[in-house]
Parts: structure tokens; sequence; C-alpha cells
């Protein structure tokens, strides 16, 4: 479903990634695993075409990606919840998951996925006029995903969604983040929380400093000691 | 690039004999007022181009230091000229004060209050008749006649303004300045004061923009307050005399003070009377053309994209350039 | 190419274009200096078109002595260092005989201050300031009263009609302006008029109510406004929406003299007095046909800034053709000679005051009666009755 | 007199806690690590020493002087450099010139700023590159750029705030040298990483910290066997 | 009292059209971080616009808003898509350069104006240029009066935009955080454009419903550039409430300034106010609303 193949990437001279190369298959659950600055979120956005690789292609089904301007990734299918929630701090819960639906075809079914939506986040249905800056962060976080899923992807991607949380909301956040997957949806998930999210993904990739160095199942990679290492550096 | 020594030296010779070889006063005056506007623009480089802190206020120091001779005459009845000794001062005064308000803003807001000030003290000059005359300014009658005299005394300020200047930038100030200008942050993670080094920029800036002001009053012999205080006219000129030259660059302003007087007197005489006359009413549109010419395709101004220019020219005469690179 | 070849070049080439003599021409030049871009523009123009008519007429009938005149134009923008510049630019480059023009006081005395530098004879037409001609420059004329002679005529009406016992006095904060409310607060004084308030304001403001509401609370028997035409039609306006009603509004020249000033304010510009310098159906010789032909030949009004610039026309001819030389100082000297008609009245150079080199002027005053401006004092060449006492209700409605 | 210590270092944003009682002492002459995950508050405690954020309460301590409430300049004067996580080249100045801004805390005189400036960038390798601007420097030279800048302000304790980061294994190497270089030098240092390789290699005494409270502290070997250091970098089981 | 009650009403007024003013500031300033210099010059355009359909086609000032409006918005469009945008992606010394640019274009709106129409003053007279309402003494000018209604109705229908519409909501989302909204599928750089052509129709409906009580030559707008930038600090930066009660504030402030200090200081009451805000409750009045 999604392919990177071969690419460069970095900011402005900077180069981040070197020759990235990994695919998502249809209904798939992959996680990107790697220490800080090992360039997950720099893939991210270049899924998201917010920056332009250098060379190499990213394809999307029969599109490539990297020709098509940001604000059309969410068209094809594609929703990212970003690093660090990034939600709209003074427009309420409510405002923020429309915003999430505007391209036409989601347009038209806005109100059944709102109701979905709500469901499948009831801690949010009771907040839906509060102003989004002023939610705890699980409930951002929880508000976040939302907002993608309002899009009716195909395919999302996470990037850290377990960033700031308590490993109690984590859980909870990875629970919501399966039964989105048990709904159909593709996932691309980038993680530091190496263990959780090992144990609940189909296939993982393990980065480090831009390059993709493993690759695997989940629960094998668990076992791999040298994803301990390129964590805690022993 | 490294600018020709040899082109430095003919113009600063031109310069030198400037008065000695053109007899017309017309034109002596339209270059002193060119020098005075070196001064300006290069003052407000100092503060905006150097320290990166873009004042939309100048005419204030300039109102300040025109007043200040102008006062010199009719409140303490000495020389106009003692002006010259007292504007600086009293301007530096003000511009601390100026300072201590404003650069507790950033960005916009710092352009903003800068030229908020400016109008409020255009505004009370207009009011507080007992002091300034208010819109009946201030006439004083000229010490001389010739106009060789002004010529080099606006000439030694121009230079010594840009002399003080060039030495200021190489002097761990103007690194200062630089620093704070590039980020202010990492300037003062690295021991850099920024409100100080922001105010001793100011204090400069305000210094020789005040000197400009005593000129004025000096040269023109009337003042008042629409005039010297003026938003449009010289806030907004200084600032557009400083960017189509270069700003951030010693010799930027000084090349964008002569394009802009030579420019507008050209354009106001309908190019000394060979065009049609309806030519002398689009200065100002030439200037508002220039200006978005200049900050969209040559950001750094004729001298700070001199490469550029250079570029053009070899194209037009399909020579190609030695790579100059930069 | 050498960037130092090049800029030798451009010099030797600049160089070339100052020292490239001004083309001699038959004609006599003399400049005029007058705004015509900026906010000033509208009178400048006025003023401009009326010295190209006089020209017109001058050349016509056989120029100065046999040669033809020529006016150079030079714009000032209303700006005191590019009246500054245009007037270097005339004497030294043009090497005109003489300078005309000076619209706005501050022009006017950077001008001037050129002029009496260079020993340039200087007639101005309009800059009004009393400080111009108190210089003692010898070679400085103006053909315009100053501004403390505008009301001048009013005196005689205030005094003989109205008999006011407080006056407010509403005025722009310009050198105009404020010149003549310096001015008009002394007269009061001299007539034994209190003086309730006197504030100035910045012209082009949307809404003066504020100190109109103030003038209703000091309830004067005479309003005395000093403003240009869109303030002054302003002012009457919101005077008329809030019901001010002293004995009489008078204007002090400039923007209550204009059509304009009748076109916007509508009824609000009735019954409204005026101080003027001048008006068309004044008994001087040409001053109705110059009107009459003005109006034909532009399709617009004039007033007395036209006058002004039309009669300066004349006077530079008539000076010119009496100098010896077209030296400075012949045509200074002819022109403190002067003493001849014109459609802006007597002109005669004399010394009163503390200012020399004066045309000394009587002035006028003029109401507006059913749209349109008439001259009511002094009786003797009233075109009109004035109308007086008046019931504002009545002329409201 | 400790060298250096934060005595229940505490900051709030508006209702978020940043940073909460942190505590920690730091020896003359060691290499210090901070250790956290993402966003657990590492870089928010080098604002909080360089007077970048105002402390919220608890105290700094540096050579007996209590740093709360002073301007980040002066914290800088008083022998505390720091470099940033997201370098701040002075773009558009020379990398000599960068560094002079520094050494200007030290004289008023170029040539002496230049003569000292032009020792640092030597330490620092950066010679043969003195006269390029700034913004045209590859990561790794800006990296070394921020430190020497640090280094010339001269100061006694020195803040690296993840300096490997985006670095290639090369470079990494070449960092740790310069590191120990600096230690060698006599300079003390906090450094914030999260490169492991790097921080266990160099670190004589690790602080690690998750949701702005410390949760282990000691030496490298220590602090990467800890329960809950392991589990706050690769979650709970 | 009647002094007092009359500055008040005047001040009110005057702040409806400021308001309007303000308001298409404050959405330039929010979405785009920049000054807009060229604000009052964009509302001369509009009021020649309206003059010319008024003297020419006889066409009620009111009725021209229909026509302003429109052609304004496509200008400022204009101006964001090929002069302002391109900026964003050139690095210069003074980080301030689109606020320069929009100098320039100010300059240029003025020149080309005062080329097409000299430097005249025009004005629209119409029927009911100076009627007035009365209760008990206070008068209500009633150009005035429609002014303010529609400048409040403007404002109304540009809440429910805000607020109701997906583009209104975008505009606000790009505002608060552009990179998340280039995510969820909006073209910020459209929005930019169309954010500046808004508040160039606001612009231009200030200067529409402004004429039939003031007249027009083409240095008129820089003193509403001023106020503009005024109001927007004073409502903090960004906020469409702010504006309006910005708006308000200064007109009364103004008005009661000019009553009881005096007119000649009007302005300066304006830019005092201004410099106070800005350094003693820098997020202007929005820190005490909130909103």
């Amino acid at each position: 479903m999604l392919r990177l193949e071969h690419v460069n990437a970095g900011y402005g001279d900077i180069q981040v990634l070197w020759d990235v190369s990994f695919r998502v298959k249809g209904n798939e659950f992959v996680v990107l695993v790697g220490a800080n600055g090992a360039g997950k979120s720099t893939i991210m956005r270049v899924i998201s075409s917010l920056i332009s690789p250098t060379s190499g292609e990213v394809w999307f089904e029969d599109q490539r990606l990297d020709q098509v301007p940001p604000y059309k990734i969410i068209d094809l299918g594609i929703a990212h919840v970003p690093e660090a929630r990034q939600l709209f701090p003074e427009m309420t819960v409510l405002e923020n998951l429309e915003l999430g639906s505007l391209s036409p075809k989601a347009k038209a079914h806005r109100k059944e996925t709102l109701k979905w939506v709500m469901e499948l986040f009831p801690r949010l249905n009771e907040r839906q006029k509060q102003l989004a800056g002023t939610l705890s962060g699980g409930e951002q976080q929880m508000c976040a995903i939302a907002r993608g899923l309002m899009s009716r992807p195909k395919m999302m991607i996470f990037d850290e969604p377990s960033l700031g949380l308590s490993p109690l909301l984590t859980q909870e956040i990875f629970r919501l983040v399966q039964r989105i997957h048990g709904e159909g949806v593709t996932l691309l998930m980038v993680e530091q929380n190496v263990k959780q999210t090992l144990a609940i993904c189909d296939r993982a990739y393990v980065l480090e400093n831009g390059r993709v160095v493993l690759e695997g199942k989940g629960k094998e990679l668990l076992e791999n000691e040298q994803v301990k290492q390129a964590f805690l550096g022993i | 690039m490294k600018p020709n020594h040899w082109s430095k030296l003919i113009i600063v010779l031109f310069l030198a004999i400037f008065p000695l070889i053109v007899p017309s006063d017309y034109y002596r005056h339209i270059f002193i007022l060119a020098l005075m506007w070196v001064v300006i623009g290069s003052s407000w480089n100092l503060l905006a181009g150097y320290t990166g802190q873009v004042s939309f206020g100048h005419a204030a120091f300039f109102g300040v230091g025109a007043y200040t001779a102008g006062l010199c005459v009719t409140k303490l009845h000495i020389s106009a000229w003692w002006g010259m000794l007292l504007a600086g001062p009293v301007c530096m005064v003000v511009a601390f004060f100026i300072g201590c308000v404003c650069f507790r803003l950033r960005g916009p807001y710092f352009n903003l209050a800068t030229l908020a000030i400016a109008e409020i003290f255009r505004l009370t000059a207009i009011v507080w008749r007992d002091l300034t005359e208010g819109m009946q300014g201030i006439l004083i009658m000229r010490t001389f006649r010739n106009k060789t005299y002004y010529y080099y005394f606006a000439l030694i300020l121009a230079a010594a303004c840009i002399y003080a200047i060039y030495r200021v930038i190489r002097s761990k100030w103007g690194y200062y300045f630089v620093a704070i200008r590039e980020d202010q942050d990492a300037a003062e993670s690295m021991g850099i004061s920024s409100f100080r080094y922001k105010t001793f920029s100011l204090l400069i800036s305000s210094f020789f923009t005040g000197l400009a002001g005593a000129f004025y009053m000096n040269y023109m012999g009337f003042i008042d307050p629409e005039v010297v205080f003026s938003l449009y006219f010289i806030s907004i000129m200084a600032i557009l005399v400083a960017i189509i030259g270069g700003a951030g660059t010693i010799w930027g302003p000084a090349v964008g003070a002569f394009i802009m007087v030579l420019l507008q007197e050209t354009f106001r005489s309908s190019f000394f009377g060979l065009f049609p006359k309806w030519v002398s009413q689009a200065h100002v549109l030439v200037f508002g053309l220039l200006v978005i010419f200049v900050i969209r395709y040559m950001t750094n101004g004729i001298v700070g994209d001199w490469i550029k220019v250079q570029r053009l020219w070899s194209k037009n005469k399909e020579q190609p350039l030695a790579s100059t690179g930069s | 190419m050498k960037k130092s070849t090049v800029i030798v070049i451009a010099l030797l080439f600049s160089i070339g274009l100052f020292l490239y003599p001004a083309s001699a021409q038959e004609a006599i030049k003399v400049g005029v200096i007058l705004p015509v871009t900026g906010e000033k523009a509208k009178f400048g123009e006025i003023e401009k078109k009326s010295f190209e008519m006089a020209l017109e007429e001058i050349n016509a009938a056989g120029g100065i002595n046999g040669k033809k005149l020529e006016f150079i134009f030079e714009d000032d923008t209303g700006r005191p260092d590019v009246a500054r510049s245009a007037a270097e630019k005339l004497i030294t480059k043009d090497q005109v005989v003489m300078l005309g023009g000076g619209y706005g006081s501050s022009e006017t005395f950077a001008i001037a201050n050129v002029a009496q530098e260079s020993g340039m004879p200087f007639l101005v037409s309009t800059g009004s300031d009393n400080k111009i001609t108190e210089q003692k420059w010898e070679y400085i004329f103006r053909i315009n009263p100053p501004v403390s002679d505008y009301p001048r005529g009013l005196e005689s009406f205030l005094t003989e009609v109205v008999k006011p016992q407080t006056a407010a006095i509403l005025y722009e904060n310009t050198n105009f302006g404020s010149s003549g409310q310096k001015e008009f607060q002394q007269t009061c004084e001299r007539l034994g008029i209190k003086v309730v308030m006197a504030e100035g304001y910045q012209s082009g403001g949307v809404d003066f109510k504020p100190l109109l509401v103030n003038v209703k609370k000091a309830n004067p028997d005479l309003i005395y406004m000093i403003s240009y035409v869109m303030d002054a039609s302003l002012l009457m306006k919101q005077s008329m929406e809030l019901r001010l009603t002293p004995k009489v509004f008078v204007g002090g020249g400039a923007g209550y003299t204009l059509p304009e000033f009748q076109k916007n304010a509508g009824k609000a510009s009735d019954a409204v007095f005026s101080a003027t310098l001048w008006y068309q159906t004044l008994p001087y010789p040409g001053a109705k046909e110059y009107y009459d032909k003005f109006l034909k030949k532009f399709g617009m009004d004039t007033e007395y800034h036209g006058a002004e610039g039309y009669a300066s026309a004349y006077v530079i001819a008539d000076a010119l053709k009496r100098a010896k030389s077209l030296k400075p100082e012949d045509v200074r000297g002819a022109l403190a000679a002067t003493d001849m008609m014109t459609v802006f009245g007597p002109v005669k150079f004399i010394a009163y005051d503390k200012m020399t080199n004066q045309n000394k002027l009587p002035t006028y005053v003029v109401q507006w009666l059913n749209d349109k401006l008439e001259l009511v004092w002094p009786k003797e060449v009233a075109s009109k009755p004035y109308v007086y006492p008046i019931d504002w209700e009545k002329v409201w409605k | 007199m400790n060298f250096f210590e934060t005595q229940h270092l505490t900051k709030a944003f508006g209702g978020l806690i940043a940073v909460n009682d942190v505590s920690f002492q730091v020896v003359k002459g060691e290499i210090h690590g901070l250790i956290g995950p993402n966003g657990s508050g590492k870089t928010t405690v080098f604002n909080l020493i360089n007077g970048y954020y105002p402390i919220t309460s608890g105290k700094i301590l540096f050579e007996g002087h209590e740093l709360n409430g002073l301007p980040t300049w002066k914290i800088c004067k008083l022998g505390i450099g720091r470099t940033f996580q997201v370098v701040k080249p002075l773009r558009r100045m020379t990398v000599l010139e960068n560094v002079m801004c520094s050494a200007f805390n030290l004289t008023t005189r170029r040539d002496v700023a230049k003569e000292k400036s032009l020792e640092v960038l030597e330490f620092c390798e950066l010679s043969k590159k003195q006269d390029f601007q700034a913004k045209g420097l590859t990561i790794g030279d800006r990296k070394r750029l921020e430190i020497a800048r640090a280094l010339a302000t001269g100061p006694r304790l020195l803040l690296l705030d993840e300096t490997m980061a985006g670095l290639t294994p090369q470079e990494q190497a070449e960092g740790v040298k310069l590191i120990r270089k600096i230690r060698d030098a006599g300079i003390t240092i906090i450094i914030v990483e999260h490169i492991m390789q790097v921080i266990m290699n160099i670190c004589d005494r690790i602080l690690c910290i998750n949701y702005g409270q410390e949760i282990a502290g000691g030496t490298p070997a220590e602090v990467a066997n800890n329960q809950a250091v392991i589990e706050a970098y690769l979650g709970k089981e | 009292m009647d002094v007092f009650i009359q500055t008040m009403v005047s001040g009110i007024l005057i702040g409806g059209i400021y308001a309007l003013v303000g308001l298409g500031m404050t959405l330039i300033m929010g979405v785009m971080r920049i000054i807009n210099l060229a604000h009052g010059q964009l509302m001369m355009v509009a009021m020649y616009i309206t003059f010319v359909l008024y003297e020419y086609f006889n066409i009620d000032p009111y009725f021209s808003l229909l026509v302003s409006m429109p052609a304004l918005f496509l200008l400022g469009v204009l101006i964001q898509k090929y002069l302002l945008n391109p900026l964003l992606r050139i690095e210069s010394i003074i980080p301030q350069n689109q606020i320069l640019m929009t100098v320039g274009v100010a300059m240029v709106l003025t020149e080309v104006m005062r080329f097409i129409f000299q430097s005249d003053y025009k004005s629209v007279k119409t029927p009911y240029s100076s009627a007035v309402l009365y209760i008990s003494s206070i008068a209500f000018n009633f150009p005035m009066l429609i002014a303010f209604g529609i400048a409040m109705l403007l404002t109304a229908g540009l809440f429910f935009f805000l607020l109701k519409t997906d583009t209104g909501k975008s505009v606000r989302a790009t505002a608060q955080n552009k990179d998340a909204a280039l995510l969820l599928g909006v073209n910020a750089e459209w929005i930019t454009q169309l954010t500046y052509g808004l508040g160039a129709a606001l612009a231009a409906a200030a200067g529409t419903l402004l004429l039939p009580i003031y007249y027009l030559y083409p240095d008129v707008g820089g003193p509403f550039t001023l106020k503009a930038f005024i109001i927007t600090v004073l409502g903090g930066l960004g906020s469409t409430v702010g504006a309006i009660m910005g708006g308000l504030v200064l007109g009364v402030a103004e008005s009661l300034g000019a009553t009881y200090i005096s007119m000649a200081l009007k302005d300066a009451v304006g830019m005092v106010i201004f410099v106070l805000v800005l350094v003693f409750m820098p997020g202007g009045l929005k820190t005490l609303t909130k909103v």
C-alpha cells in the first residue's frame, strides 16, 4: 500500500534520512522504532509531503506522494496524527474534529463519522464544546487521533502518540490504536515506547541514525538484543 | 567580492572636489541633501541592518535634532550651530527613554511602537506651541550664502558617520550587534546583554540622525513639525534609502541615498525638462515600484546583491561572467 | 568591462550633464513654484491655470517689449525641502530672471530664503504667514495680504452689524491656521470681544462633534473657523447636526469661499459668512472677465487664489517691461516701483506694520445665500445685501 | 560547597509541571549526563540553569552563587556556557566571527579576541572552515561551532544539549573525543543526550528524569540496569 | 451631561467603522503575522470605486458595497499571491520585508489613484448625507447609524463565516497552527490569499460606508492605516472580538480625549493608548476577555 524507495531527505543542507526503504501492506500495522534523532519524524514528514526527498520515491497505491502538495495527501486517504498533537488550541473539540473532514468525500459523511468517532472516544463526546487547548494531555492525544479518523482514511500514520503521557494513559491510547486497526485501517506508527508497541504490531522496522537497520515481526524484535542496545547503549 | 579600491578612491575624490568643478548651486544643493540622507540612512542601517531592530520612527530623532538646533536660536538666543553640538546628546537621552519602552518588544510590535512614538513626538511638537511655535515653525537666518560651506559640512558629517559606523562594526560592539540580529537567544547565551547592546546601537543611531536634523535646521533655515517629524518623508524614507542601497552593508545606505535623492529630483523636474510635464507627478510612484522591485528581486539591496546586478549587466552584454561565487 | 572604468565614464558623463548649459532661448524665463502634486495640489492647480491663462494673453499682446515671456513651472509637492530644490534649480540651471508662485507658507519661506540669498526677486502670490515679509528681505515681494489682514474687512462688519460679546475660534493646526488664530484673537481683544474658546484640530478628521459639543456648551455669539474646504464642510454639517446656534458662523477665508464647500455642506453652508480677499464682482477692471474666461476655459470655478496667480503674472510682466535690464537688481527695482491695477486690486509694494514690500489691499466679507457666494460687505461694493440676524431653524429646515 | 547544584528545582508552565522537584549535584571536573525519554523535561532543566526561563521554585547554585533571577547573559559571564539542541548559528557571520562574538567576553580588543578564537577553533578542529558562512556548514560542523562558541566564552561549566543528534557514527566518535578533550582541559560538563552509546561511554555519573521527575541517578552501569529507567525507555511489558 | 452623552454616541458610532477597519487588519495579522501598512490605502481604493460608481453610474454608495468589496477582495488576493507570498521563500537581512513590501504597495496604490483622479477632494453627496435623528437633544447622524448597522452586520457575517463554515474554520486553524492545518488538507497558501482578500474587502466596506459622511483624496488612507494597527494591537493580535472592542474603545477614547483634553491631541490619544497597551498589556484586550 505504502512504499518508500531509497529515500534521502533532510532539512536544508542537513541530511537526515539515508537511503530509507520500507513498505506497509494493506491492513497491516507497522511500527518504526528508533532513538530520538534517528529520523522517524522526518520519515513522517516525507510521507506527508511536508518535506520533499532529495532522491528516492514515495508511493501510495498508484500515486507518487512526493509530487503531491501536502494539503492533498489527506484526500488520497492518509491521515497523519502529528507528533505533539498539534491541535488548534483556541478552537473547540468539535471544531477540531470537523476540520479533520474537509475533503469533499469525508465531508459528505461528516455526521455519521462524527457519531462513530464519538462512540469510540466517549470522553471527547463529553467535552465537545471545550477549547482544545484546555484538555488534558491524554484527551488532547485522543482528540488528535479522532481528528485523523474524521477523514475516513485508508491509512493512518501516528507520530509518537504516547509522548508525554503517563504509562496508564499510554496503554489506553494503544488500546484505541488497536481498535482502529481492528476497524480495517492500515496503520504506520512511530514510537519510542518499544516494548508495548512491538507487542501489538504486525511488523516493525528499527531505525538508527537515519538508516533502517533491522526489520522483522514485532514479537521477534522484542527478543532481539540489538534493539535493547540501540536504546540503552549497552 | 571585495569592492574595487580604485573605484572607491575615485568616488571619494569626486565628492571632495565636487563643488569646485560643478559651479551650479542647484547640483550642490541636491548633493547636500543626498549627503544628509547618507547620514540618516546609515544611522538607521546601524540599528536595523546591523542590529536587526527595524525602526519605523527615526523621524523622532531627526525632529528632535532639528528642534534642538532651532530652539538654540529661539529660546537660548545662540547660534543654531550650537545645535550641532547639542543635538547628538539630546537625541541620545531621548533615545534612551524610547529604548527602555521599545526594546521590551520584538518583531512587528517593535516596529509599531517606534512608529507610534514618532507620531506622538510629531503631535506634541504641533500642540506645544510655547516651546516649538507649533505649525508656525522656526525660521532662522542662515550663516552662509555660499553652498560650498554647507556642502563640505555635510560631506564631513557623512564621512564621519560612515567612518564611525565602520569602526563600530569592526569592534566588539559591531560583533555583538550582528549577533543580536542573527539570533537574540544565542547572543544572550554567549554573554551578550541584548538590551544593553540594542540600546548602544540605538544611541549611536540616534546621535547621527539628530546631527542630520540639526544640520537640516542650519541648512534649510526653516522647520516645522510636519516636515521634520514626518512619517512618510523621514521615517519611511530612511528605510527606503537603506533597503534600496542594501541594509546591513556599510556603503548600501550611501548608494541608496544618492539614488533616491537623484531619482526624486530627476522625476520632479521631468528629467530636467526633457520629458513631458506629467512625468514629474510620477516620482513617488517610481519610488513605490522600486521598493517592490528591490524587495522582490534584490532583497539585500543594490550593494548587498551587487553580484546579481553584475550578472544582469553581463547578460545584456553577452559576456560570460567569471564565476564569482560567495 | 571593469567596474572602475564604468564608474569613471559615469562620472565624466554626469559632470558633462552638470556643465551642459541651459539652451539659450529668446524667451524671458520666469520660474513659478506651486504645488501640483500632494495634498495642496487643488489650489496649486487653480493658480497654475491662472498663470498660464495670463501668460497666453500677455504673449498675444506682444510679450515683454517684443520678447516672449515664458513661465517655467516647478512642483514643490507641498514640502519645503522640495520647494528649496525647485528654487535652486530655477535660479542656477534655468537661469530665470525672477521667481513667482509660493503657495504654502512653509514652502514660500524656503523659496524666499533661497531667493533672498541669491539676490533673485521673488513675487509671492499666496504664502500668507506674516513673517514672510517681516524679515526685511529686499528681494521678496508679496501681492496677497498677510494672514493678519484677512479678517480686517470683517472687523467693521462685526462692530457695526453683529456686535458679538463672545467668540470661539476653531482652527486647523497648520501654519495658516495657527497664525490666523493668533491674529484673530488679538483682533477680538482689540474689539472687546471675549474669546471663550480657541482650539486647534488636526485637519482630516472624520468626527468634529467632540469639539463642537464644547463649543455648544460655551455658546458663543460668533464662531470663527479657519479651515480648508473639506474640514470646513464637515464642521458646518456637524454644527447643523448638533444645532449650534451662534449669531453668526464666520469662515476665515480659504475653504469657506470655495464652491466645493457649498457642494459638500449643502444647506449647512447657507448663511455662513466668510472673510475673503477677492470676489469676482468687485469693481476691479477685468475681475469678472477673468472669472468668466476661466470658467469657460477650464469648466471649473476659480476663486481668490486664482486671481492672485492671474494678477501676479501681470505684475511680473509689468515689472519686466519697465526693468532697465534683466539683471536681478534692475528687476527688483522695477518690482519695487510697481503701481498698477489688476483683477486682484491695486498693487503697490509698501512697508507697514513690521512688513516690507507688502501689497496692502482691502478685504471683504462674503456670505452664502441660496447656494451662491455673494459679496455682502462693505456695503458700497456688495453684490447682495447681507442676511442678518439669522434664524437657524428656518435656514436648516 | 558543591561546584554546581540544583535544589528542588521546579518549573510550571501554567498548569503543566515540566520540571518537578529535581535536585542534583555536579562535581568539578566530571561529565554529568542527563537522560530521559522524549519530552521528559531535560531541555527545560537547561533553560532554567541558563536563565532562559524563570524558575517557579527551588534554587540553582553555581560555585556558591545563586543563579535565580539572573539574566541569561549574566549567567554566561559567571562561567556557564551552553549549546542548543536546535543549533543557533549566527547564520550570516563567518565561523570565526561567530566564535569571536563569544571571545569578546574576555577582552574588548579585536586582535586578542581573534587570537583566542583561532585557538578555540583549532581545539575544536574547525580551523579549516573559519571563513565559511555559518549558514553553509554541515550539521556536524554546526554542532562543533556551537561548542566552539560556548568554549570561547571561557566557561567553567558547559551545558551540552544533544550535541550528537543527527550526526553520523563517525562524527559521533569524533564528538566524543572532543567532549573528553574539553573535560581534560578542566571544564566541567553537563550533557543531555539521546544516543546511549555516547552517554554511557563518556559520563561519570548520570541522572535520569521522566515526566520532569528524577527517577534514577548514579554511574552509567547503575542507571542502565535500573528497572525504572528501562521501563521509561522501553515501556512496561 | 449632554456633552458627555453626545461624546459617547459620537465615539461609539465612529468606533463601529474603526472596528471594521481593524477587523480586516487583525485577520491578516493573525494568519500571516505581518502588519499590513497598505490597509488604509486599500480602503482608499474602495472609496474611489464607490465614488466612480456614484458619480458616473448613479449607484447608491450602500449598493456599491456589492462591487467594491469583491473588487478589493480580488486585489487583495493578487497582492498576496504575487507580492507577499513569494517573499516567504526569500531570506533577507531585514526580517520584516513583508511589512516593507506593504509600504511599497501603499505608495503605488496612492500614486496610481493620484494619477487617475488627481489630488482633488472628491465626495459623494446623497440626499441622506445630513439626515439626523434626535433623541432628546442628542444627535445621531443617520448615515453614521446606517454605517454602524452595516458594520455590525458585516461583523456578524464574518463571525458566521469564521465559526460556522469549513473555510472559515480553516482560516482560524491556519492562524493557530499552520503545519497541522496543512496535514488536514488545508491549502495554506490559498488561505493566506483568501485572508488578505477578506481583510481588503472589510477595509473596502469601511471605506464605502465612510464615503457618504466623509470625503476622498489619494492620501486619505494613511491615517486609517495607523488607526487600523492601533485597534489590532489594542484588541490583541489576531483576535476578532478584540478588534471590535478595540475599534469601539479607540472611537470612544478619541472622542473623550477630544472633548475633555484637546481636539488637537485626538490622534495622540490613540497613540498613547497604543504604546501603553504594548508595554503593559502586550496581549491587548484579549487578555481581559480571553477570547
